[in-house]
């Protein structure tokens, strides 16, 4: 999904990359650009790929740059609380911009999930 | 700009045609100055309704989404239409939570979200025949929520 | 991506729909992953033939404008379509600085346009039935230029 | 064509402000946004108002922040050079990027017009 070719290339379709970082047990999904149904597929698998090699117990969903999400974002958060609520694991979001934040509230996910303000915060708690 | 301006988009059942699709409907929307927070609802409204006839009315199978459009008199109606398998029971389809394909990761949300970002919902549909979805939105001054 | 998308898009023949018609084919041609310097090329392209469907097709009454958008192995192929008063002489109508418009402040570069920002156009036109333009630009890694 | 509500509205449409600005006999046009037929017709009319009113003799066009332009801009340069080509006028452009400079080379334009890095360049050179 890289763009190796870089500098003049358009950025319209909204296929930027997510970035995955691990620290510890936690892992860190960077949802930069647009998180739909399109997307949500190939965040799906990347993210259960890591979950499982990398044994993770926490997630941080990071959506400073997020520009849109839908309800296939409400489905990716919820299918990572599936596999990881066994082992006692957690979620959290962070960077939530306003569009995002009407979506996660509808959605009633604030009830199992955790908002903070960014990653670092949310790391901080999570290590407790 | 208060007269009536209407379109029509065709486009084919793929995934990676529903970021297009909410961008059509964004770019025509802004004729009526819409604020940055109506615009991503009807965005995420459109995406909702065009994913649901790409994964549910066509099963990820070939065929063709039409979008129809109106602006007139400060208020938007968005219509997506497929010729998919059609949904049997409107009621319980559009019940919270209900999704018939969980295997997919669906939440069960797409008709909430739809009803909770836009002013009007209303579905139509025929088992083998297809799925209509209405919306419509007043955008501007006289604010809905 | 190098498998087929299409799309077809209908709207209403009005001057504020040319900067959607462009924004439309932009957002779809992005997927085809263009340069910067490629989109400019098409959005203007397109720009000329909706333009010229507007005033000079329809003359400014009202009317419906069609266009079809293929991609297709790193192809883009747009068609713009009206059912306007149609060309009498192409050829002449396709000579460089020539407008049947000059009090409109029309340059007579439209097709001279289209002619260098596309690999290939065609104009298709019969009194009284409309005029149709097709163009073809490739993408990417085939510099056209 | 101000948008006075201001702040979270989107700037989608492309109707930015044309910015006019008179400097003893120079008309500094800054085309804002995007220049096509639709917007053609009102900067025609808005600029040939200030030619006759303010006794216009030279013209600036400014297309720093213009994010779009076809023939419809050579028709308006071309229509402001008949206006003032008569009384010894001049027109300029400035803060040309690469795809407005594309379409000024194909246009011939540069026959008849002069070209600057920005419109303090411009104003120096007509008002010598
Ligand atoms: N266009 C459609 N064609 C056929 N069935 C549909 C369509 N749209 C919705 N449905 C049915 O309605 C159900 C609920 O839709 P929705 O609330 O959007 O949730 P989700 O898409 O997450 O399943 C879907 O699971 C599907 O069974
Ligand atoms: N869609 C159309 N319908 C009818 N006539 C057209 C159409 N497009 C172009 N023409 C004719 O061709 C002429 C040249 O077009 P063009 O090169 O785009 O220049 P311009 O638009 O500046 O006049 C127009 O002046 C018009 O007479």
């Amino acid at each position: 999904m890289q763009n190796g070719t870089g500098n003049s290339r358009s950025k319209f379709s909204g296929e930027e990359d997510v970035v995955y970082e691990v620290y510890q047990r936690c892992l860190i999904i960077r949802l930069n650009g647009e998180l739909d149904h399109h997307n949500a597929v190939r965040i799906r698998e990347e993210a259960d790929k890591l979950i499982d090699r990398k044994n993770i117990k926490h997630i941080i969903f990071d959506f400073t740059a997020t520009s849109f999400m839908d309800s296939a974002g409400i489905g990716v958060i919820m299918g990572r609380y599936r596999k990881v609520i066994f082992i006692g694991g957690k979620i959290a979001v962070a960077g939530v911009n306003m569009a995002v934040d009407r979506i996660l509230k509808i959605s009633g996910l604030y009830k199992i999930i955790e908002k903070f303000d960014n990653v670092e915060a949310a790391l901080k708690a999570m290590q407790r | 700009m208060s007269d009536k301006n209407e379109m029509v988009l065709e486009f084919d059942s793929k995934s990676q045609n529903e970021s297009f699709a909410r961008t059509v409907v964004a770019a025509f929307a802004a004729q009526l100055d819409p604020t940055i927070e109506e615009l991503a609802d009807i965005k995420t409204a459109v995406s909702e309704a065009v994913t649901n006839s790409i994964i549910h009315g066509y099963c990820d199978k070939p065929g063709k989404i039409r979008m129809h459009c109106i602006l007139e008199n400060g208020e938007i109606m968005v219509e997506v239409i497929d010729e998919g398998v059609g949904i049997e029971n409107i009621a319980k389809a559009m019940e919270p939570l209900y999704t018939s394909r969980p295997e997919l990761e669906r939440s069960g949300m797409g008709f909430s979200f739809m009803e909770a970002f836009m002013d009007s919902l209303e579905v139509k549909s025929e088992l083998g025949k297809g799925t209509t979805v209405i919306m419509k939105k007043r955008i501007g001054k006289y604010q809905s929520r």
